[in-house]
Order: C-alpha cells, then sequence, then structure tokens
C-alpha cells in the first residue's frame, strides 16, 4: 500500500478531527478545507481526476466560502459561547454512538469478504467520457440536479434574506410566511 | 255389615280425605269446625270404607284384586298405574284410618289453642290422603308419588310451628334426607320400568312382581356380579331406608319431634316411618327373587337384615341416653322399625306386618300419652323436670303404662310381646347367620330398661318443676282416644299368637290357620321374658327406687359412666359427622360450582371480549357504554400510543441524529450476525 | 493479516464517517454539525470511489458519475443548510442547536 | 280449512298489537296496558283454537301456509304446526299474558313496554311456527331487540351492563349459526327445514356439505350447535342467563325464561338433531358431560346465590339441562345396537313435557320473587326476610306450591317431566341419571333453603314492617299458572296426547343416515 494513500488518510482524519474539536469557528472551517483538500489529494490517487477537481472547486472553493459567511455573519458574544451544562453528557453519548459505529464497521469491513481488486490497472475516464456519459446516460439525472441546485440555491436566498425590509407589524410578504414557520 | 268394596272402588279411601284436604285448604282460619269436621268424617267414612274392603280382601286372601288405567301416552303404549286390594292393603289401611281417626279427634283438643288450627286439619287429611294412596297403590309409580307427597305432608307438619326456627330447620332436614333415599328409590324405579317395561305390581301376569318379570330380572347381572332384581331391589330399599328412619338416614327422625305431638303420633310413629316396612313388604317378592340364585355375592335382603340389626340396637342405645321425652320415643320408634327391617330381612314379612300394625297403636299411644303429659304439664317435655304425675294424671298414666308394657314385651297380655315374639322367632330360624338374633335379644333388654326410665322419671317420684306440680288431667277429646288405644294395644296381639296365628295366615293368602303349641318355642320365649324382666328389674332398680330428687341431678349411669353417657346424651355424634363429612362437600362443591361460573366460565368470556373477538361482550371497566367502550378503548389507545410517540419528538436535532446512529449499529450488527452475507 | 487496498480505502471512509459523525453529535453548535453532516457525505463519496477503483467489476464511469452528483446534492446541501442556520441565528441570536426545538411536536 | 292463515294470525296478532300501541299515542297507560293484555291473549285463543282443530294422530306438519318470497334465494314464507310447535305455542299463550300482568304495575311508560314485549312474543311465535330458515332467523334474531330494549329501560341498577351482555353474547352464538346455515344454503339451495331434515335422513345434506371440503360438515354442525348452546343456555355457556334473568324486570324475566329458554331447545330439536344427526351422535358423549355439568353444577351453584332471582335463574340452568340432558342420551344412543325406542319415547315426551313444565314454574316463581321484591324496596337478598310466612300466608302458599312444582314434587307438573326424562335416560344412558339425581337433591336443597329462611322463623328484616295483601291482578298472574301446575301434574294426558304420535315417529327412527 502507498505511502502517499497513508500520508493522505493521515492528513485528512487529523484535519477533520482536529476541526471538529476546536472551540475557534474560523480555525474549524480552515481545518476542514483541508480536509475537504485532502480528500481531493485521495480522489487524484485512486485515479478519478475529474472528480478530484470538482471536489476541489465546490468545496474547497465554494462550500468553504459558505462556511467562513456564516460563521462571519453569526458571530456570538463569549457569553453566548460558554459550554451549554449538559455538554459534557452530549459528548460522551456521541463518543459512544460513534464509536460503537466505528467499531461496527471496522469489523464489518474487516470480516467481509470482499472480493480482491480484479485489475490492478486503474481505468481512466476521460472528459469527453464524462461529458457523453453525462449528457447521455445520465442526462435525465443532470437535468433533475440541475433544478435542484436551482431550487436550493433560491430557498437559501429566501431563507437567509428574509424579513429584511419588512417594517415591523406589517404583514410579511407572500413569500414570508413558509420561511418564518420554518426558521 | 257393609257394601262391598272391590278394587275399583278403593281409590276412594284416599280420595276422602284428599277431598276434606282441599276443603281444609280454602276455608278461611275462622272455619275451624269445618276443616275439622271435614277432615274427621271422611277419615271416618274412609275407615268404613277401609273394613269393607277388608272384607273382601279376606273373602279371597290369596288374590290380589287390581284395578288398573291409563294414566297418559307414552310412546305406544302409555304410562298406567291402577289400584290393589289384598289382605297387606286391607290390614294397612284400617289400621291406618283407625289410628288416624283416633289421632284427628285427640288433635282437636291438643290443637285447639293454635291460630291455624284449619291448616293443621288440612295437612293431617292431605297426609292420610297421601298415606292411603301409598297403600293401595298398584303401581311403583303411583307409589312413589303418594310417597313423596306423604313427605312433602310430613315436612309441612314438621314445620307446622315455623315461626320456631328449630321446626323449620328440621322440616327441611327430614324432607332432605329422606330425598337422598328417595332418590335411590327413583332411580330403582326407572330400572325397573326399564328393565320390565311397566311399574305395575299385578297385572294379570304382566306386573313386576309376577313370575314372568321377576324371572327376566334375575336372570341379567350387572356391575359387581349382582342379579338385576338385587341392584333394583337395594335401590328401593333406599328409599326404605330414608323413610323409615333406618340407619345411615336416621337423623331425621329424633328432629322431627319439632312438629305438634299429635303429628309424631301419626307420622312419626305410627303410620308414615313404617311406610318403608310397608314398601319392602309391598314388593317382597323382587326382594327374594335372588334367594335362589348361589353364587351372586349379595342377596339383597341380606343387605336389609343387616341394616335393621344396627338400626334396632342404634336406636335403643342412643334412647337410654336422651331426656326429650319425645326424643326417648323417637329412638324407641328408630329402633322397632330397625325390627321390622330384621324380620323383613331374615325372611318373615308377615311378622314385620304384624309388628307394625301392633307398634302403630301402642306407639300412638304411647306419643298421645306423651301429648297428653305435655299440654297437662305446659309444654314441659325434659323428663328431669317432670316427676309424680301418676297421680294428676290418672288415664294418661294407666294408658302410658299400658303402651309402655306393650312396647317392652311384657309378657302373654300386650300385643308387642306377641309380635317381638314372632320376630326374635323369625330371626332364630335364619339360616344365614345368628347376629341379628343376639342383637334383636340385646335390644329387648334396652328397650325395657329405657321404657322403665322413661315411665319411673316421668310418673314417679315428686314433681321437679313448677308445671309439673300444677298439671292436671286433660280433656275428653284427648283422653277417650288413650283409652281406645291402650285397649286396641292389648286385644291386637291375640290375632297373631303362635297358637292361632290368624292375621300371618290371612296375610300370606292363607284361609286355614296353622296354629301350634307354645312349647315350640318355649326356650326362646323363656329367654326374652327373662330378659324383659332384667331391663325393667334394672331399670326400676336405677331410677324408680331412689327417684331422682332435683331436676339438675345427675342421672345414675352419668354418674356411673359419664363419657359413655354424653356421647349417648349427643347421639353418637352422626349430626356432627354428617355435617362434617355430607355437608362440607356439598358446601364445598357449591363453592366450586359458584367459583367455576364466577371466574372461570365468565372468566374465559371476558378474555375473549379482552381479545377483541367480540370488543366489550363482558365488558365490566365500560359500563355504561360497552360497545362504544370498546371503540373508545381502542381510539383512546391510539392517542396514547400518539401521545407517547409525540414526546419522542423532542426537536432535539442530536437525539435524532444519536437514535439513527444506534440504529444502523444495531442493523449492521443483525446482518452480521444474521450471516446476511 | 493483510488489507487489500479496498478494505484499507473502506476503513479509511468509516473512519471519516465517524469523526463526522461525532463532530455532529457532539457539538452544539450548528455549522459545525453541518459540517461534520458534510464529512459524512465525503466519507460515502470516498467508498463510491473506493469500489469503483478497486471493486470487483469496475464499469467505466458509473462511479465516478455517482460521486459528482452526489458532489452537488452536497453543494446544495450546504447553502440551504447554512441559509437555515442564518435564519436560526435571526430568530434566537444564537446557533445553539439544542435551543432550536421549537418545531417539535 | 288449510286457507284460513291460523299460523300467519297467530305470528302477527301481536306484531298488529305493536303497531296499535305505538300510533295510539294519547292512550292512557290503563288503556294501553289492556289494550296489551287483550293482544296478548289472542296468542292464548288462537293457541287453543289450534289446539282443538289440531290432529295429533297425523305427525306431519299441519297448517301449513306457504308463499314465494324472495324467488331468487328460493326464500319462501312458511309456516307450520305440530305437537312440539303446538305445545310452545300454548305456553307462549299462558306465559305472556301472566308476565304482562306480573309487569301491571310498571314506573314509566306503559305503551312502550306493550308494544315492545307484544313484538318478543310475536316473534317467539314466530320461531316456533316457521318452517324455513331464512325468516326463522329473522325472528329469532327480532326477539333479540325487544328483549334488549325491555331488559336496559325497565330493569334493574346493572341493567344496562345484564342487557348487552345478554344480546352480545347471544348475536354472537347466531352468529356462528348464520355461517353455518350460510354454508348450508350455498350447498344445497334450500333452507326448507322439512326437506333439509329429509337430505339429512338420507345422507345427502352431509354429502353435498363434505363437496367442500371433509370437514365442512363438522364446521357447520357446530356452527349451529355453538348458536343454539348459547341460546338454551347448554353449560358452560351460561354466564350471561343469572344476570339477565336477575337484572331483567320480573315479567321480562318471567317470559325469557318461560318461552325464550325454549327456543334454544326448540332449534335442537327441530334443526340441530335432524338435520345433523351423524355430528351429534359423534360428539354426544362429551355433550352429555355438559348437560350434566348443568344440572349439577348448575344446582350446587344455585346453593351458593344469595340474590333470589339469581338462585332461581340458577335452577332455570338446571331445568333446561334436564332437557338436553334427555336429547344427548337419545342421539347418543341413536343408532345403537339397543332397540331403545322405549327409553328414547320416554327421554324424548319428558323433553317436551319439561320445557312446558319449566316454563310455567320459574315463571311462577319469578313472579313470585317480584311480589316480594316490589314489597320490600327492590330487596331480595336470601338473608333479607324471614317469617314471610306468618304475615302472608297465602301468598307463602303460592309460593311454596310454585317451589314444590319446581323441585319436582309427584302430583304437580314438574315431576312428569322429570320423571320421564329420568326413565328414558336411564334406559340410554344410566350412569348419567345416576349422576343427575345430584342435581335434583340440590335443588330441594336450595329451593327449600329459600322458602325456609325467607318464609319461616320469625318475622325479621324487610319483612316486620308488613306485607301488603296480594291485589287481584297478582292473584291473576299467580292463580293460573298454579292451577297449571296442578291440572298438568295430575293429568299429563292433556299434553302428552299432542306430542305422544310424533314423539312415537321420532323415537321409531332412530337411524343414522
Amino acid at each position: 500500500m502507498s505511502i502517499a494513500f497513508l500520508i493522505i488518510a493521515l492528513v485528512t482524519l487529523g484535519s477533520a478531527a482536529v476541526a471538529m474539536s476546536l472551540r475557534n469557528l474560523i480555525h474549524s472551517a480552515l481545518l476542514l478545507i483541508a480536509s475537504w483538500a485532502g480528500i481531493a489529494a485521495f480522489y487524484l490517487w485512486a485515479g478519478a481526476e475529474f472528480v478530484a477537481f470538482a471536489q476541489l472547486l465546490v468545496y474547497v472553493g465554494a462550500v468553504s466560502m459558505v462556511v467562513l459567511f456564516a460563521v462571519l455573519l453569526t458571530r456570538q458574544s463569549r457569553v453566548d459561547m460558554a459550554i451549554a451544562p449538559d455538554a459534557l453528557r452530549r459528548i460522551v453519548a456521541a463518543l459512544l454512538a460513534g464509536g460503537a459505529t466505528l467499531g461496527v464497521l471496522f469489523g464489518a469491513v474487516v470480516s467481509a469478504p470482499l472480493p480482491i481488486a480484479a485489475s490492478a490497472t486503474p481505468v481512466t475516464v476521460s472528459v469527453r467520457q464524462m461529458g457523453q456519459e453525462l449528457m447521455g446516460t445520465h442526462a435525465a439525472a443532470l437535468l433533475i440536479v440541475g433544478a435542484l441546485l436551482t431550487v436550493a440555491l433560491l430557498g437559501a436566498i429566501i431563507l437567509a434574506s428574509t424579513g429584511r425590509e419588512d417594517p415591523p407589524g406589517v404583514a410579511p410578504p407572500a413569500v414570508a410566511p413558509p420561511t418564518r414557520k420554518t426558521s | 255389615m257393609l257394601m262391598s268394596v272391590t278394587a275399583a272402588h278403593v281409590w276412594l279411601i284416599p280420595a276422602l280425605p284428599l277431598l276434606a284436604a282441599g276443603i281444609g285448604a280454602l276455608t278461611p282460619r275462622v272455619g275451624r269446625r269445618l276443616a275439622a269436621g271435614a277432615a274427621i268424617v271422611a277419615l271416618a267414612v274412609s275407615f268404613l270404607l277401609s273394613c269393607g274392603a277388608l272384607v273382601t280382601a279376606l273373602a279371597d286372601p290369596a288374590a290380589h284384586l287390581v284395578h288398573n288405567f291409563a294414566w297418559f301416552d307414552l310412546g305406544d303404549s302409555a304410562v298406567r298405574l291402577g289400584w290393589l286390594l289384598d289382605p297387606l292393603t286391607a290390614f294397612m289401611c284400617v289400621m291406618v284410618t283407625f289410628v288416624g281417626l283416633l289421632i284427628f279427634i285427640f288433635s282437636t283438643g291438643y290443637m285447639h289453642e293454635d291460630a291455624n288450627f284449619t291448616r293443621f286439619f288440612c295437612f293431617l287429611s292431605l297426609f292420610a290422603a297421601a298415606m292411603l294412596g301409598l297403600i293401595v297403590a298398584n303401581s311403583l309409580l303411583l307409589l312413589f308419588i303418594c310417597w313423596e307427597l306423604v313427605g312433602l305432608a310430613s315436612y309441612l307438619l314438621i314445620g307446622f310451628w315455623f315461626h320456631k326456627p328449630e321446626a323449620a330447620a328440621a322440616g327441611k332436614k327430614a324432607f332432605i334426607t329422606t330425598r337422598i333415599g328417595d332418590l335411590g328409590l327413583l332411580l330403582g324405579m326407572v330400572w325397573l320400568y326399564d328393565a320390565t317395561g311397566s311399574l305395575l305390581f299385578y297385572d294379570g301376569g304382566n306386573g313386576v312382581l309376577e313370575t314372568n318379570a321377576l324371572g327376566a330380572l334375575t336372570a341379567q347381572f350387572t356391575i359387581g356380579g349382582l342379579a338385576v332384581s338385587t341392584a333394583i331391589g337395594l335401590l328401593i330399599f333406599c328409599g326404605a331406608v330414608g323413610k323409615s328412619g333406618q340407619f345411615p338416614l336416621h337423623v331425621w327422625l329424633p328432629d322431627a319431634m319439632e312438629g305438634p305431638t299429635p303429628v309424631s303420633a301419626l307420622i312419626h310413629a305410627a303410620t308414615m316411618v313404617a311406610a318403608g316396612v310397608f314398601l319392602v313388604a309391598r314388593v317382597y317378592p323382587l326382594m327374594t327373587a335372588d334367594l335362589p340364585l348361589t353364587g351372586v355375592p349379595l342377596h339383597a335382603l341380606t343387605v336389609v337384615a343387616a341394616i335393621g340389626a344396627i338400626t334396632a340396637l342404634l336406636g335403643a342405645v342412643i334412647a337410654v341416653g336422651q331426656s326429650d321425652i319425645k326424643r326417648i320415643l323417637a329412638f324407641s320408634t328408630v329402633s322397632q322399625l330397625g325390627y321390622m327391617m330384621l324380620a323383613l330381612g331374615v325372611g318373615s314379612w308377615v311378622a314385620a306386618i304384624f309388628h307394625l300394625l301392633t307398634h302403630a297403636f301402642f306407639k300412638a299411644l304411647l306419643f298421645l300419652g306423651a301429648g297428653s303429659v305435655i299440654h297437662a304439664a305446659h309444654h314441659e317435655q325434659d323428663i328431669r323436670r317432670l316427676g309424680g304425675l301418676r297421680r294428676p294424671l290418672r288415664v294418661t298414666f294407666a294408658t302410658f303404662a299400658i303402651g309402655m308394657m306393650a312396647l317392652a314385651g311384657v309378657p302373654f297380655l300386650f300385643s308387642g310381646f306377641w309380635s317381638k315374639e314372632a320376630i326374635l322367632h323369625a330371626a332364630h330360624g335364619w339360616t344365614v347367620s345368628p347376629l341379628p338374633l343376639y342383637v334383636a335379644l340385646a335390644g329387648v333388654v334396652l328397650t325395657a330398661f329405657y321404657m322403665t326410665r322413661l315411665v319411673a322419671e316421668t310418673f314417679f317420684g315428686t314433681p321437679r318443676s313448677e308445671t309439673a306440680e300444677h298439671a292436671h288431667e286433660s280433656p275428653a277429646t284427648m283422653t277417650v282416644p288413650l283409652v281406645v288405644l291402650a285397649i286396641f294395644a292389648i286385644l291386637l296381639g291375640f290375632l297373631g299368637t303362635p297358637a292361632w296365628p290368624w292375621l300371618q295366615a290371612r296375610l300370606e293368602g292363607r284361609t286355614e290357620i296353622h296354629g301350634h303349641s307354645l312349647a315350640d318355642g318355649a326356650g326362646l320365649m323363656g329367654l326374652s321374658i327373662v330378659l324383659v324382666a332384667l331391663g325393667i328389674g334394672a331399670g326400676w332398680a336405677l331410677y324408680g327406687r331412689r327417684p331422682r330428687a332435683r331436676a339438675a341431678a345427675t342421672d345414675p349411669i352419668e354418674g356411673r359412666a359419664p363419657k359413655l353417657f354424653h356421647a349417648l346424651r349427643q347421639r353418637l355424634g352422626f349430626d356432627e359427622l354428617y355435617a362434617a363429612t355430607v355437608g362440607r362437600i356439598s358446601d364445598g362443591l357449591a363453592a366450586l360450582a359458584d367459583w367455576l361460573d364466577r371466574s372461570v366460565w365468565d372468566g374465559t368470556i371476558r378474555f375473549l371480549a379482552r381479545l377483541g373477538v367480540f370488543a366489550g361482550v363482558v365488558n365490566r371497566e365500560a359500563d355504561e357504554d360497552v360497545i362504544n367502550g370498546g371503540f373508545d378503548a381502542g381510539s383512546e389507545g391510539l392517542r396514547r400510543g400518539a401521545n407517547a410517540y409525540s414526546h419522542a419528538q423532542t426537536g432535539d436535532a442530536h437525539g435524532y441524529l444519536r437514535v439513527v446512529a444506534i440504529g444502523f449499529v444495531m442493523l449492521v450488527l443483525v446482518v452480521m450476525l444474521g450471516g446476511g452475507r | 493479516m493483510s488489507l487489500s487496498p479496498l478494505q484499507l480505502c473502506l476503513l479509511f471512509s468509516s473512519a471519516l464517517f465517524c469523526v463526522g459523525l461525532i463532530g455532529a453529535l457532539a457539538r452544539s453548535n450548528t455549522i459545525l454539525v453541518l459540517l461534520g453532516v458534510e464529512l459524512m457525505l465525503n466519507a460515502a463519496n470516498i467508498n463510491f470511489i473506493a469500489f469503483w477503483r478497486f471493486g470487483p467489476a469496475p464499469s467505466p464511469a458509473t462511479g465516478v458519475m455517482f460521486v459528482v452528483f452526489s458532489i452537488a446534492v452536497a453543494a446544495a446541501e450546504a447553502a440551504v443548510g447554512l441559509a437555515l442556520v442564518i435564519a436560526i441565528y435571526r430568530h434566537q441570536k444564537n446557533i445553539r442547536l439544542q435551543e432550536a426545538v421549537r418545531l417539535k411536536g | 280449512m288449510t286457507k284460513f292463515p291460523l299460523l300467519s294470525l297467530l305470528v302477527f296478532t301481536p306484531c298488529i298489537g305493536a303497531a296499535v300501541l305505538a300510533i295510539t299515542r294519547r292512550a292512557s297507560a290503563s288503556v294501553a296496558r289492556v289494550l296489551t293484555l287483550l293482544f296478548s291473549l289472542s296468542t292464548l285463543g288462537l293457541g287453543l283454537v289450534a289446539a282443538a282443530s289440531f290432529d295429533p294422530t297425523r305427525t306431519g306438519m299441519q297448517w301449513i301456509e306457504q308463499h314465494t318470497w324472495i324467488e331468487a334465494l328460493n326464500v319462501h314464507y312458511r309456516l307450520g304446526l305440530d305437537g312440539l310447535s303446538l305445545v310452545l305455542v300454548l305456553l307462549t299463550g299462558v306465559v305472556s299474558p301472566t308476565a304482562l300482568l306480573a309487569s301491571w304495575r310498571i314506573k314509566s311508560s306503559a305503551r312502550a313496554f306493550g308494544a315492545l314485549f307484544l313484538l318478543l312474543q310475536s316473534a317467539a311465535i314466530g320461531v316456533f311456527l316457521a318452517l324455513d330458515f331464512f325468516h326463522w332467523f329473522v325472528f329469532w334474531e327480532l326477539s333479540l331487540i325487544p328483549a334488549f330494549f325491555l331488559i336496559k329501560l325497565w330493569g334493574g341498577p346493572a341493567a344496562t351492563r345484564a342487557a348487552y351482555q345478554f344480546v352480545i353474547y347471544t348475536i354472537g352464538g347466531s352468529a356462528f349459526m348464520l355461517l353455518g346455515f350460510a354454508a348450508i344454503f350455498a350447498a344445497t339451495g334450500t333452507l326448507d327445514f322439512i326437506r333439509l331434515a329429509q337430505e339429512a335422513a338420507d345422507g345427502a345434506l352431509a354429502e353435498s356439505l363434505a363437496r367442500a371440503g371433509g370437514w365442512w360438515p363438522t364446521a357447520v354442525f357446530l356452527g349451529v350447535l355453538l348458536g343454539l348452546a348459547v341460546k338454551v343456555p347448554l353449560f358452560p355457556f351460561h354466564t350471561w342467563l343469572p344476570s339477565t334473568y336477575a337484572e331483567a324486570p320480573t315479567g321480562v324475566s318471567m317470559f325469557l325464561t318461560g318461552v325464550m329458554s325454549k327456543m334454544g331447545v326448540y332449534g335442537f330439536l327441530r334443526i340441530l338433531w335432524p338435520l345433523f344427526p351423524a355430528q351429534l351422535h359423534a360428539v354426544s358423549g362429551v355433550l352429555l358431560w355438559l348437560a350434566l355439568g348443568g344440572v349439577v353444577l348448575g344446582a350446587f351453584a344455585a346453593m351458593r346465590q344469595t340474590d333470589l332471582k339469581r338462585m332461581i335463574a340458577y335452577s332455570s340452568i338446571n331445568h333446561l339441562s334436564y332437557c338436553l340432558l334427555a336429547l344427548f342420551a337419545v342421539s347418543a344412543a341413536t343408532g345403537g345396537p339397543k332397540p331403545a325406542a322405549h327409553a328414547a319415547a320416554a327421554a324424548l315426551s319428558g323433553t317436551i313435557l319439561q320445557m312446558f313444565n319449566h316454563g310455567i314454574s320459574a315463571a311462577a316463581l319469578f313472579a313470585c320473587v317480584g311480589m316480594i321484591e316490589s314489597r320490600c324496596d327492590g330487596r331480595r337478598g336470601l338473608h333479607d326476610f324471614g317469617g314471610l310466612r306468618t304475615v302472608a300466608p297465602v301468598f307463602a302458599g303460592l309460593t311454596g306450591i310454585a317451589m314444590f312444582s319446581s323441585l319436582g314434587l309427584p302430583g304437580l307438573n314438574g315431576f312428569v317431566g322429570e320423571f320421564l326424562i329420568f326413565r328414558g335416560v336411564f334406559g340410554l344412558a344410566p350412569w348419567a341419571a345416576a349422576i343427575a339425581t345430584l342435581g335434583l337433591l340440590a335443588t330441594a336443597v336450595f329451593l327449600l333453603t329459600f322458602w325456609q329462611r325467607v318464609f319461616h322463623g320469625p318475622a325479621r328484616g324487610a319483612t316486620t314492617a308488613g306485607f301488603a295483601a296480594l291485589s287481584g291482578v297478582e292473584y291473576a298472574t299467580l292463580v293460573p299458572l298454579v292451577a297449571l301446575m296442578f291440572i298438568l301434574g295430575i293429568w299429563p294426558q292433556l299434553l302428552a296426547r299432542l306430542i305422544n304420535p310424533l314423539i312415537t315417529t321420532w323415537a321409531g327412527h332412530l337411524n343414522l343416515p
């Protein structure tokens, strides 16, 4: 097994774990960007270049920015950041649940009689091939994903922008009630 | 002297008292004269008819004159009943009507102050009708019907003073105890009906007591190798055991003394209790049918003899320990009925009937004498509190003494002596076992002893209570019957002496009389005379020479053997024994049945209902609205479930996620462990 | 014992999944919870690639296509999720998940 | 003569009475009572007409009426009368008016009570006369509706529960019966009792049922058995009975025990036994034990009751079990090697006589308890009274006669039936007769206990306050019943004449198909 994989895995897991445990959200976000980059590296290592680039673009580029914006938009005072009284209990519960999941998954993976790779040579997929696949076999899925993204972005805008221009006491515009309700 | 009464007319003998009973039932309380008059006149006419019937029967004593008729249709035949006239019937009829008539007359004096006077005569007439019907019946079914009616009348009369709880309880006890025996009789009857297709005693060759039927009955065998005739005979005997107060169903008879004294005299001494003896005598051909059989485990008559012997001894022994004047006489009745059964068992039914007839007279005399004493002493029945009554109650004393000597078997002059001799003679001649003879001889001593005790305590010595001091003789309506009965208690014996056994011969259907010299059975007779003397002497020595001084003084026997005396006073614990066994068992069975009902059957149903098969069938909780209750319960359950589930919706995203994680872990584990590979 | 590359990759993805899960369960900050979920999604994507690369019968592009779509959906999810975070913040002036319970039944 | 629709008149006159009562809104209570009584008496009158013109030597149905009703389903309106039906119609005719008289003083709305009662009476007669299962079942179920309302609206404190229990339990049972008959109809295409009985005798019925599967005849038989067993009731399906009888108003209790319980026994005799002789024979051993359970445990359970009405209700279980005991004994002996025609004739006659006699005496006893109850503020506990005979000797006498009739004293009506049943059962199954005597004994014990506690001893409890003398209406209730007890006890030929040829025919054809 290549050293590269091990390094990638360690970096990815390490940065993700540290990100999840830090109190500073900006740090957490930055470490997660590292983690996502690690995953992109894994994709490259595995021979899925297109996916790796997609990962970089979407996560490292876009999602991270959204996260940072969200963090900045929701800055809280120090008092608010105080650890909730039941935090410890929750953490223990989380560790137990996570540990159990980990154990079960590891056990499953190790004990599963997975077939050994049939071909040692990696199969490469050219961008042209991908394009043909996307527009051919998976055309419907592509359209649906497009629609989904559009709807999601519209929804995100509506959710995030609610009531900005509403004077207090006046009935919200037609789009507002569902927003209010869901929030 | 009389019109000739044939079998077709014999139904009039019971019908007249029945009519009188109907009149008595419909007469208002003020109509005392009408009710009593109707009863007495009816019975008097019945007596005359009975005499006519006796004349007819004696003209041809061997014949069984019958008159049969269909009661109702059944299948391709019919259920038939009938009337019978033969010497047995005729003698019994005369005895019952005559003794009954005297007791009716006595009752007009004895019951004079009772508010329910008319009712009393109604019941007495009903009893007389049923008893006479029983006697003239030519069908076991008709006999059974009258038998039960006799029991009803007895029940009503024992409980006549129903406001006394003891009287009401005694009536119930008598009815139920005798009914136990009657169920045996019922089974015997249906068995007989099933086996022979008829219940008529005599029916021109087709009756159950005639050769054809008896042959068929002895040819079949049943459980335990018994001949069918034996089994049926024993079942019928069960009825006799109940009615005649034989061991082990004798417990009701002493309690029956709660009734008015004339009732005790008529029903529980002279007539009804003798019905058992009469029944066995009536079906005697059936009882004896198995005697020729050899190799059968048991003959019916052996059981009869054994039960009779046990009862004769038991009654006499217990009588020694009693102190109520009527209870002593009651146990003496039990004992004497035992003698009669013994006589039947050892094969001499004529001796039994002879003793039945004489006993009826002298026991009725004794009871009426006791009634006279009780009446005179203002309802004081305890002999320890009486005493010295021979002076104020001269007639009563004289007649009572005659009755006592007849019962004790004082030789030659008194009827009881002759009939008892006949029984002893028969027991002596029984080849199966000598035990009945020994028992009977022991009973002779005891009888003489306790009767002497009774007379000595009651009539001799000094009065031991207020009431006894102020006793005065009863009115003529009461003393005249005593005198008449006393005369018959003496005379009747001469109808059946060994020298001139007229009665026995007629009963057996013979016209010629084979007398034999008294010397033939002189040994046995001498022995019994000695025993009687012994009993009377012992009684006089203990109770007569030094009379009781105070009511509370201890009994001489009690002083010598207190435990024995106490046991005798407690009647050897039979009541307690039955209460502890039969009573307990039936209570337990009742509790079980009730519990089964409440818990098991109802519980099963309710369980089914709960299962929702028919929601709310027995839903006690949803009392008001059972069906809606079922629906309500269902929707309430749904609502509760939804509530509980909505409590799971905490809104806590972490919680949800945790649950998902745990669920995932479980799923994977299940897949792994379940081998889902 | 020796592990095949496929198993190693799967172990890696499992670990990443659990890190995400623990983060999502342990942290009270809604943004971090979302990021934990994001990590779990990524772990799933890694599985797709691993099976595509080392699996028994690799078809030319299926695994890759799956991941592409998955990333697209994840992007949409992240956008909506973070918008929700902002909406929550506007309501309760913090983003503690355990306080956002007003939708409970 | 056959043109005259006598039987329809019998069935529907009470129905018309109910309708008349329903529309005469302004009739006063006393007018309503008299109207009810008159319409109710019509059954007795028409029943006597039928009895007078009845030809007992013909064993088939008489006065048959037949009209096509629902052609598509081959359902006909068919009525007929034989000895069995006639006896039961007469019983209804006697019990119904007396039950009405016993309810003469009900507190509220005599009109509604009368209408419902007449409907009930009509349904009962319909059951006894119908010859086609379709409307037989309609009458059978119809009887429940008025009974339900009568119990619920005029009953005691726990009447609602008792009414529901009664109706649901009975309907539950008859649902199975309906299913059974649906299967029969599907297999044979007819619901005519007589034709079905014919087919059953030939063995064709079981055959056509068995075409659907070998267990079908048994299943259908069990369904019908269950429906009837609940109605009679057969032990242990009797648990609805004591509370129902105890809670119902007195008149309705009289009708329930006097007539409705007979509907079940009638069903056994008219439907189950003729249609399923082989199946009944196969299970008659078990059923004999169940009937014995009813005889013995019913009587013993009565010993434990302290509520007089419940006690008499249990005695009803005991008495009705005698009927079933006899029938099952006959069925058990059917097809056996022993020529048992005589015993069977006795058992079957006993059953029918017992039905009539029990109807009379149980109704009278309920009437007596109702009279006690109405005078003592609704108290009817065994220990609430004492010395009643001192204050009310005539009433005590009448109650005593009813009681002794119930315990089978010879000379009164109860004896004849019981004697015949014992005679028959002994010939067919001797052990059963021997065990059943226990029931006789226990009956004597609890009835005498009743009599002793309530009527004897010093006056105490509710009795000390006095006891009003019987009114004319109450005499009119009790005296006819008591008179019948004497008449039938002394002259049973009166009824035996009507049923004997029929019984003889039945007993002569005890064959299995």
